[in-house]
């Protein structure tokens, strides 16, 4: 059993943002240490924890030593488990990634932002609380507009307005949802609304069920779903290319929330609701997946190309996660883990292929870029990912997928795989003029210096993808009884204790 | 004593609510903007010193003591009003938004307010 | 009463969302606001209305719920640090782009200074 | 010793007095916190009064407060009627400027804001020098009149108090 | 496990030319070159197996869940294939070695072939079709990387494009036709799919597997009508050409079928899909073939036209044809591959590989000319070569097949025969023969040894298996053939059929209108070119360069920028998904007493109603907006306070002043009046989005507000534990601090976050140039001459210390009593910003001790450390204690850790406002304008003024 | 006891009051004048806050009037800053 250590991926990057801001604010060797470190350890933590959600099940944790649902419950499962080992993993990735590229330079605290937004991501998973759960996403939403204008610049500045305006008009919704469901349930810890809404009036009905469609708008804002997706675009294609990759995991926390929610609080068999979320994610998950694709064979440059690469692989994660049976998690979330990795990826090699370009425009060419041939290969894997295509993980995922909706086969099919068919175009064209076609007339850019934290942050993920790849098997057994899990959630209840001593 | 503190309380809330409403009436009825300005800082500030005067002494008629607070406020109000009031004037002349024609300070200088004005 | 409460919300929702729709930053963040208002409102609504009942243990016979003025504080904390953070963007978008426009990819050309 | 504990003793037992205010509660509990507090936070505050005022009697501070409150209660009733009743062309406003001999800055504060609470005047600037005062009188047929008013009944105590 | 290992090989291979090119380039080639050998050599261990009738596997579960295993076999089929990727990839190694220039990247060159080489012996190898696929997909990647070698060239680009679009597209076909076929069968092992005939071509599935999985399978082979790909594909450097582009990755959409063929064959579906494509396909590419001047496109059309022929025997599904389309198969792989070398090679001596700029090498490059007169010949089907017996199969094959009518298919495939012999004999007369001539180029010459040796042992095998078949290839074509149509073939294979055989009368009439064909050439070529005919490339660019520019102005035109209209369609989307939800579902009518109106509630409710609708109307001037905003909030606190929300009114109150401070401050810098842009109906539509989003809250707060919980709310344990439990009176206060503190934890940390983001922003804009200049010039309008007023600055010092002691009696009063850290934070930050306000921000930090990051540091550590506390008596974080004290002489007291994370709460609260504000009001500071040295500008103590 | 009415009698005459000084607000010819009537507005809430606690007899809401005289003044000079100087904060 876990114990204090559930609480330890939000304490800790807290308490180390907090040193940083006191003691280390003159020294960036040092916060770089300290931030590098903190990470290390919440890998090392979160893979505690995946080990322990693994062979002990559910777990929680009272903050206070207050009684569920009185007050706020942290809850190790699989699933919490496994989004904070990604995240942990992604956030390594990242920050070595910062260092090699010193975009850590361009700004003032980019480390302590960095950490608290670790701190609320890992909040927002680990909480069995659906208040907390808006509160965590406060955290990680404030800390993402701060990573979001690092470095600052006009339209970045700009488009950041946008970003934060749209999330706030989230985070209303959210109020408004959460509002609801304590006005009619009395209550917000989510094992007890899974006991209680079972035995909802029938007059209360109505009201819950838009409480219901409310909350899984704000997920679906967060996920960049249809037609919900317009502050994503520009965001991820403005913000710095270590935060877009950071970014690729923000999206998923809107999955993961739907998927919460969806399997415990609002279940498809609980009547109230039925299958009211379903039909909601179901079409505008298919639709984000078209516009995503489109996107990217659209895009007029390498960082919106990823941001539209992003929005379409929120399609097909929402898509899968729409059904809430257990086959369709197992590939929802494979699905997921891959996509996070590889968009994380992608943004990176853009950032890669952006800082040493003379432009970011794709329908004019540039001088060949510096170790282009390199760049070029790690641009390929990543777009192999992104596309979905074999022999990475992404077209694991997709097959999956595609297997798992045979009874949908016709519609849910030819999205999906006209869907990659625009986006093998998109990277293809993309790609080749990046790296085949020569400029007219520019001279080549300055020499740029290899940088092995960069490259040691692609390969690692580049490895990761290839892990989840070979070891497909094992993962997907192991989604499967987390799968298992989220259908059937009474050891998640159980673990709430409810009403009784901690 | 009971019905003679009730009656001097009563009396200390009707008085302050006309002053209150006296205070916004003036500031709809006077012409002059600095005019308006006299009638809120003062007339209002009477009638919510009463208000708190009856807050204070509030509890007494039900056996209660007296509540101190509410001098706090009165205090701070008192300290206040005019730096606002000073503020919304200075305001009102650097816009030169009152007819009159201000008067010459006699020690050789401008007022304040415009003295960083050329014409000054 | 409640019916007042209720179409205040409204109202609130209203204007905010009236802003929200203009096109430069200062009047969308003022929007905003507005809803934040209108959301923390109705957020207290959760809690039903009562009068003369604050939750001070041992004032009263009865007690308003305390849970979601609780939750209105948090909310009320958060849309303020929201609300700095938008009105430095939004200072900060001007201050770089010299206008405040908060649609992108429609600035008129001779925006430069 | 006793002037770095209490840089300023006046504010120190005003703030004693306060903190006797917020809490409405006679405790020795109470003190030992109004104590602590009253010499602490004048402390947290004192680089930003660097000067201290002299204040060379006390007790007609004290006179000229009660002075003051009976003049805002009274004439308050002046301001009502004139905002109630009077015609509005027959209000007589006027800018008046009160040429000061007092000097110190808390001593010229105190005297604007005596001006501005009793009701009908109201001090609305400085010269640049910080020798005369600008006052606003809402009705003052004889401007002469309400200056030398002021003067005679304001800033001549001020100056006994402040020296 | 060694199947496995065979096709693992060149992607282990794949890596050592990388490194290897660092030691030279025949180092570079004899890298890929020896692992291919060795593949090649475990291959051959399993030759006797597979020719005694065994499949060899090899098992390795991947993703059982799925049905997708690393499971490989190894039959005559995969043989064949195997025997052909490894056997000519080796060739096209050595070839490759002498035909790269120095300049090319040969590392780079190599590890993509391997990388293809692996990809395609994996299709081959494969015993399960997702594995297949992947494999599948990867020749396609592979190929365009290939196809792209030449960076610099625009038809490399371009062809590459071309084909990744049409073979990933018509892999993503085959995707969905196998998943089919796997959902069919119950598994997508090959070996169990291969044993369910019945059941796949009853199934109502079959049709759409069958269309998906050809349309795969034709893309990738080039059949029409999607041929149109192989000849851009040229401008690959000619090694690929020849190994992708003739000898394997095209046979590999005619391995799929052949590999299939035991399942989908011999039904009239897949007769009429796949005979007729094969069949357009062989007639249409070698006409076309016949007029191209470019050596490979003359050679590409003409593999196109193979692949067709071979594509048609398959789809006759009967076993004979079947065999020829295996032997055809050997015979093509090994006169294309040899002709494109020698393209290669011609192409390497001249300069060009336009025929019409060739002619009469046959003197100048005797040894180039040798090769490509037998494998032409071959390729038009003379005897004896191996060309001509699978020619001679075919037509024979042909003639008793009725397609149509009993003779069109005869006719057709003598008309294909003939542009075969006709554009064959071309390539030889226009290229080779005649007299020499004096303007190539480069001057020709026959190359080393190096370059000719991979295609002259290809012309070896032509003449060697059309001389002795029956030696040389049967066992091969017996072994393929027996495990395409899954029974035992023994083939015989001759010269001579006899007279009757309408074969023989087909190839004559064949050979000899080729020749007149060729005879005729400058007419029909006039004819030819005078004829509209579409051409491939504009109607691939004419589908796709729209679908691309459709692409990025419908991606333009929905993501535009716009956030208006993203808030209004999310607005519309909210409103409209809740009323669906709402309508779905039951409806009762709550049954709450209602509280009745009472005077301050509603002139409040009417004030702060007309303030707000007021303000849509008159917001274009901000001050008067920001004004308008802080009436409603500002009314909203004793909103608060008649509800019976202390705390809320108090901290409404503070905040509210907070915010407006932080919005002059702001507003500072933008321009004071919002320019009217929106036209009126765009003004009422934006209204009617705003009503309907008015209505629906309004409506839901109504609903809401009028029924009772539907189950007892979970505070009563708020209450019932407040002063027993967590140690205070204020069951608000404690559950901010301690039921639920933390939630305020978070809270606070997104202040703190708010602050730091605002701090980093305002450093970043100073040090922009452009930002700095736009400071600078800021509109100023007549300013106050006095900065610093003393009257301010002498309040201040009494109301500073006075605040704060509010400040102090808030926080400590707040357990038990309205109030609390985070008001206590607000008025202390009040306080301080009334004294920046009176004396300046220079000026007054400059006699501070604290700098403000660390109090928001210091409040997020100690709120973390007061959680973490709890650890050391095993409780978990944040469990709070308190104990009453009694301490002589003092009363009683209460001592709670809540109130030291209280004091977390008040510092970051407290730091994050100075933070935030400091932040603005440091961007404020003029340039020029020195900060002063006093509390206030004018001093009437000062004599000397 | 007459102490109700005359708190009702306040209450209605702050009522009052706020309306008036709504009608100002919106009306007002200046935009000084606009900052005058929030802060009369301000004061007037915080009359109508003090009786609202009489009323309740609670003494529970003579902090939040604190708080409103205290921010009343700071954002009347806020206001007035602004207008003067442009810079609340120099
Ligand atoms: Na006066
Ligand atoms: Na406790």
């Amino acid at each position: 059993m876990m114990g204090h250590w559930i609480i330890a991926p939000v304490v800790l990057p807290a308490i180390v943002a907090g040193l940083m801001i006191i003691l280390l604010r003159g020294s960036l060797r040092l916060q770089r240490l300290a931030s590098v470190a903190s990470i290390v350890a919440l890998n090392g933590i979160a893979i505690a924890l995946l080990w322990a959600a693994t062979i002990h099940g559910p777990e929680a944790y009272h903050l206070g030593n207050w009684p569920a649902p009185f007050g706020i419950v942290l809850v190790l499962d699989r699933l919490s488990a496994l989004m904070v080992a990604l995240l942990s993993a992604l956030a390594l990735a990242v920050v070595l990634y910062t260092i090699g590229s010193r975009w850590d330079q361009k700004g003032a605290h980019f480390h302590p932002l960095l950490q608290f937004l670790l701190m609320g991501i890992a909040g927002a998973f680990l909480t069995g609380d659906a208040f907390n759960l808006f509160v965590f996403f406060e955290v990680l939403l404030i800390a993402s507009y701060g990573l979001m204008v690092h470095a600052g610049g006009a339209a970045r500045t700009r488009v950041a307005v946008q970003y934060v305006g749209f999330n706030l008009i989230g985070s209303a919704l959210f109020l408004i949802a959460l509002a609801l469901v304590y006005g009619v349930t009395g209550t917000l810890n989510m094992a007890d609304l899974a006991v209680k809404l079972p035995d909802l009036p029938e007059g209360d009905v109505a009201l819950i069920r838009v409480a219901a469609v409310m909350l899984i708008l704000v997920f679906a804002i967060k996920g960049a779903l249809v037609p919900l997706q317009f502050w994503l675009p520009g965001t991820y294609a403005n913000a710095p290319g270590v935060v877009a990759a950071m970014f690729a995991v923000m999206t998923k926390i809107g999955a993961y929330a739907t998927l919460r929610v969806g399997t415990l609080v609002f279940p498809p068999d609980l009547p109230a609701t039925g299958d009211l979320l379903s039909t909601l994610l179901f079409p505008a998950s298919l639709v984000t997946l078209a516009v995503g694709a489109i996107g990217v064979l659209g895009a007029t440059t390498l960082p919106r190309l990823a941001a539209f690469g992003g929005i379409a692989s929120m399609g097909t994660a929402f898509l899968a996660l729409s059904a809430f049976t257990p086959q369709t998690t197992v590939a929802a979330l494979y699905y997921i883990l891959h996509a996070t990795l590889a968009t994380a990826l992608l943004f990176l090699v853009s950032d890669l292929v952006t800082r040493r370009r003379a432009h970011a425009r794709l329908d004019q060419a540039t001088a060949p870029i510096a170790g282009s041939g390199l760049i070029a290969s790690l641009y390929l894997v990543a777009a192999i990912a992104m596309a979905g295509m074999p022999p990475l993980s992404g077209f694991i995922g997709k097959l999956l997928i595609l297997d798992a909706f045979r009874d949908q086969a016709p519609l849910v099919w030819t999205v999906i795989l006209v869907s990659s068919f625009l986006m093998i175009l998109g990277f293809a064209r993309a790609g080749s003029t990046l790296f085949w076609k020569p400029a007219d007339s520019e001279a080549p850019p300055a020499d740029h210096p290899p940088e092995a934290f960069c490259m040691t942050a692609t390969f690692g993920l580049i490895a990761g993808l290839a892990l989840l790849t070979i070891f497909a098997g094992p993962v997907t057994d192991w989604l499967a009884t987390l799968a298992d899990a989220l259908d059937q959630p009474t050891g998640y209840i159980e673990a709430n204790r409810l009403g009784q001593e901690p | 004593m009971t019905l003679l503190i009730d009656i001097f309380l009563s009396v200390l809330l009707v008085g302050g609510g006309i002053f209150a409403l006296v205070g916004s009436y003036g500031l709809l009825r006077l012409p002059q903007p600095m005019q308006r300005l006299h009638a809120p800082t003062k007339a209002t500030t009477v009638g919510v010193g009463a208000a708190l005067v009856v807050s204070a002494f509030g509890m007494v008629p039900q056996g209660g003591g007296i509540s101190w607070h509410e001098l706090l406020i009165t205090a701070f109000l008192l300290v206040t009003a005019p730096i606002s009031a000073l503020f919304l004037a200075k305001t009102l002349i650097l816009r030169g938004e009152d007819p009159a024609p201000l008067p010459d300070s006699g020690t050789g200088r401008p007022w304040s307010t415009l003295s960083s004005d050329p014409d000054a | 009463m409640e019916a007042l409460l209720a179409s205040l919300i409204g109202v609130l929702t209203f204007t905010g969302v009236y802003l929200l729709l203009r096109q430069r930053t200062f009047p969308v963040i003022l929007g905003l606001t507005f809803l934040s208002y209108a959301v923390n409102l109705f957020l207290f609504a959760a809690g039903r209305l009562v009068v003369n009942a604050a939750p001070i243990i041992g004032r009263s016979q009865t007690y308003a719920d305390p849970l979601p003025q609780a939750l209105v504080l948090t909310a009320i904390v958060i849309s303020f640090g929201m609300t700095a953070v938008m009105m430095i963007l939004a200072v900060g978008g001007h201050l770089a782009s010299g206008h405040d426009r908060v649609n992108t990819g429609d600035e008129p050309t001779e925006d430069a200074g | 010793m006793l002037k770095r504990l209490f840089p300023h003793p006046y504010l120190t037992l005003t703030l004693i007095v306060l903190w006797f205010l917020l809490v409405n509660e006679w405790k020795i509990g109470s003190l030992v916190m109004a104590t602590f507090l009253a010499t602490a936070l004048p402390h947290l505050t004192a680089g930003w009064w660097p000067d201290r005022p002299r204040i060379r009697r006390p007790f007609a501070l004290a006179a000229y407060a009660l002075l003051v409150l009976w003049d805002v209660i009274i004439a308050n009733f002046q301001v009502a009627r004139i905002v109630l009743f009077m015609p509005r062309h027959k209000i007589r406003s006027a800018w008046i400027t009160i040429p000061l001999d007092l000097r110190s800055p808390e001593a010229i504060t105190l005297l604007a804001g005596t001006i501005t609470m009793t009701p009908g005047t109201l001090t609305a600037d400085m010269s640049a020098d910080g020798r005369a005062l600008l006052v606003h009188a809402l009705h003052a047929p004889d401007p002469g009149a309400v200056r030398d008013d002021i003067k005679a009944r304001y800033e001549s105590r001020l100056i006994r108090i402040f020296g | 496990m060694s199947l496995a290992l065979i096709a693992a090989l060149p992607f282990l291979g794949a890596l050592l030319p990388g490194l290897a090119i660092r030691a030279g380039r025949n180092a570079c080639a004899a890298s890929a070159g020896s692992v291919t050998l060795l593949a090649l050599i475990l291959l051959a261990l399993k030759v006797p197996t597979v020719l005694a009738g065994g499949v060899v596997h090899t098992r390795v579960d991947w993703l059982p869940a799925l049905g997708l295993n690393a499971n490989f076999m190894l039959d005559g089929l995969g043989l064949l294939f195997a025997l052909m990727i490894l056997g000519i990839g080796l060739l096209i190694i050595l070839y490759a070695r002498f035909y790269l220039e120095t300049t090319d990247p040969m590392g780079q060159f190599y590890v993509f072939l391997m990388l293809f080489q692996g990809a395609m012996l994996g299709i081959v190898l494969s015993d399960n079709i997702l594995l297949l696929l992947i494999f599948w997909e990867l020749t396609s990647l592979s190929s365009f990387l290939l196809i792209g070698y030449w960076k610099h060239l625009p038809e490399g680009r371009q062809g590459a494009r071309m084909a990744l679009a049409v073979t990933g597209g018509g892999g993503l076909f085959l995707i969905a036709g196998l998943l089919i076929l796997g959902g069919i069968v119950g598994s997508y092992d090959l070996t169990m799919i291969l044993a369910q005939k019945d059941a796949i071509q009853a199934s109502d599935w079959y049709l759409p597997a069958l269309i998906l999985i050809l349309l795969g399978a034709f893309t990738k082979s080039a059949q029409f009508p999607f041929h149109f790909w192989l000849p851009h594909a040229m401008a690959a450097p000619t090694p690929v050409s020849a190994y992708l582009h003739s000898a394997t990755m095209v046979k590999a959409g005619i391995y799929l079928m052949a590999r299939l063929w035991p399942v989908l064959a011999g039904t009239p579906e897949w007769f009429w899909i796949v005979a007729t494509a094969g069949l357009v396909t062989m007639v249409l590419g070698a006409g076309i073939a016949f007029f191209k001047d470019d050596l490979k496109a003359v050679l590409a059309f003409s593999t196109v036209s193979h692949l067709g022929l071979i594509t048609m025997l398959l789809g006759f599904g009967t076993k004979a044809a079947a065999t020829v389309a295996v032997f055809h198969i050997i015979n093509h792989a090994t006169f294309k591959a040899a002709l494109f070398m020698s393209a290669g090679i011609v192409d390497h001596a001249a300069h060009t590989r336009d025929l019409s700029r060739l002619g009469g090498l046959r003197k100048l490059m005797p040894v180039t000319f040798g090769i490509v007169l037998l494998a032409s010949l071959s390729m038009a089907g003379i005897p004896p070569l191996n060309g001509f017996l699978s020619k001679e199969l075919m037509l024979e094959e042909a003639a008793h097949t009725t397609w149509i009518s009993p003779w069109a298919m005869g006719l057709l495939a003598t008309t294909g025969a003939l542009f075969s012999v006709a554009y064959s004999f071309r390539l030889l007369a226009h290229g080779f023969l005649g007299p020499p001539r004096t303007d190539y180029p480069a001057m020709p010459h026959d190359p080393g040894a190096g370059l000719w040796s991979a295609p002259a042992f290809l012309v070896l095998l032509v003449v060697l298996i059309g001389v002795f078949p029956m030696a040389t290839a049967a066992w091969l074509v017996d072994a393929a053939a027996g495990a395409v149509t899954g029974q035992p073939v023994a083939v015989e294979i001759h010269h001579w059929h006899g007279l009757g055989s309408a074969a023989l009368w087909m190839s004559l009439t064949a050979t000899g209108g080729g020749l007149l064909m060729l005879g005729a050439f400058p007419r029909l070529r006039a004819v030819w070119g005078a004829a509209p005919r579409p051409e491939a490339k504009r109607l691939f660019d004419g589908l796709i360069e729209p679908l691309a520019a459709a692409a990025r102005s419908l991606t333009g035109l929905v993501h535009n920028g716009s956030f208006n209209r993203a808030v209004a369609v999310a607005v519309l989307a909210i409103a409209g998904v809740s009323l669906w939800a709402f309508l779905g579902g039951s409806h009762a009518a709550g049954t709450r007493s209602l509280l009745p109106v009472d005077f301050t509630s509603l002139s409040v409710w009417g004030l702060m109603v007309a303030a707000a609708l007021a303000t849509p109307f008159l917001h274009r001037d901000r001050v008067v907006a920001l004004l308008l905003t802080g009436v409603v909030g500002l009314l909203i606190a004793p909103l608060f306070a008649v509800f019976s929300a202390p705390d809320l009114a108090l901290t409404q109150i503070s905040v509210e002043v907070v915010t407006i401070l932080l919005m002059l401050l702001a507003l500072h810098f933008l321009p004071r009046t919002t320019p009217a842009e929106s036209t009126f109906p765009r003004r009422l539509a934006d209204a009617g989005i705003a009503a309907i989003a008015g209505l629906g809250i309004g409506w839901l707060a109504w609903a809401m507000l009028t029924r009772q919980p539907a189950f007892a709310p979970i505070s009563h344990f708020h209450l019932a534990q407040s002063k027993p439990g967590a140690g205070g009176t204020n069951a608000v206060n404690t559950i901010i601090v301690d039921f639920r503190g933390y939630d305020t934890y978070g809270e606070i940390i997104v202040l703190g976050i708010a602050a730091l983001v605002i701090f980093a922003l305002s450093e970043t804009l100073l040090r922009s140039p452009a930002v700095t200049r736009r400071l600078a010039n800021l509109p100023r309008p007549r300013e106050d001459g006095d900065r610093h007023p003393m009257m301010l600055v002498v309040a201040t010092r009494f109301l500073l210390p006075m605040a704060l002691m509010v400040g102090v009696y808030v926080y400590l009063r707040g357990h038990n009593l309205p109030g609390g850290g985070f008001v206590a934070g607000l008025v202390f930050a009040i306080a301080y910003l009334m004294q920046y306000m009176a004396s300046g921000y220079e000026w007054s930090q400059a006699r501070q001790r604290h700098d403000h990051h660390v109090l928001i540091g210091w409040g997020v550590l100690i709120a973390s450390l007061c959680g973490v506390g709890a650890w050391v008596a095993g409780l978990p974080f944040l469990t709070s204690g308190f104990d009453y004290v009694h301490l002589w002489p003092l009363e009683e007291f209460e001592l709670a850790t809540a109130a030291i994370f209280d004091l977390g709460v008040f510092l970051c609260v407290l730091g994050a406002v100075l933070l935030a504000l400091a932040s603005l009001s440091r961007l404020a500071l003029r340039t020029g304008e020195a900060p002063n040295t006093r509390p206030f500008d004018i001093d009437p103590a000062m004599r000397d003024r | 006891m007459i102490l109700p009415y005359a708190l009702l009698f306040m209450s209605a005459c702050l009522a009052l009051a706020l309306v008036l000084n709504l009608v100002r607000l919106l009306t007002a010819p200046t935009v000084t004048d606009r900052i005058l009537t929030l802060d009369t507005m301000t004061v007037n809430t915080l009359a109508l806050v003090i009786l609202y606690g009489i009323w309740g007899g609670t003494g529970l809401y003579v902090e939040a009037a604190i708080l409103l005289a205290l921010t009343s003044f700071v954002g009347t000079v806020a206001y007035c800053r602004f207008l003067l100087r442009g810079s609340i904060i120099e």
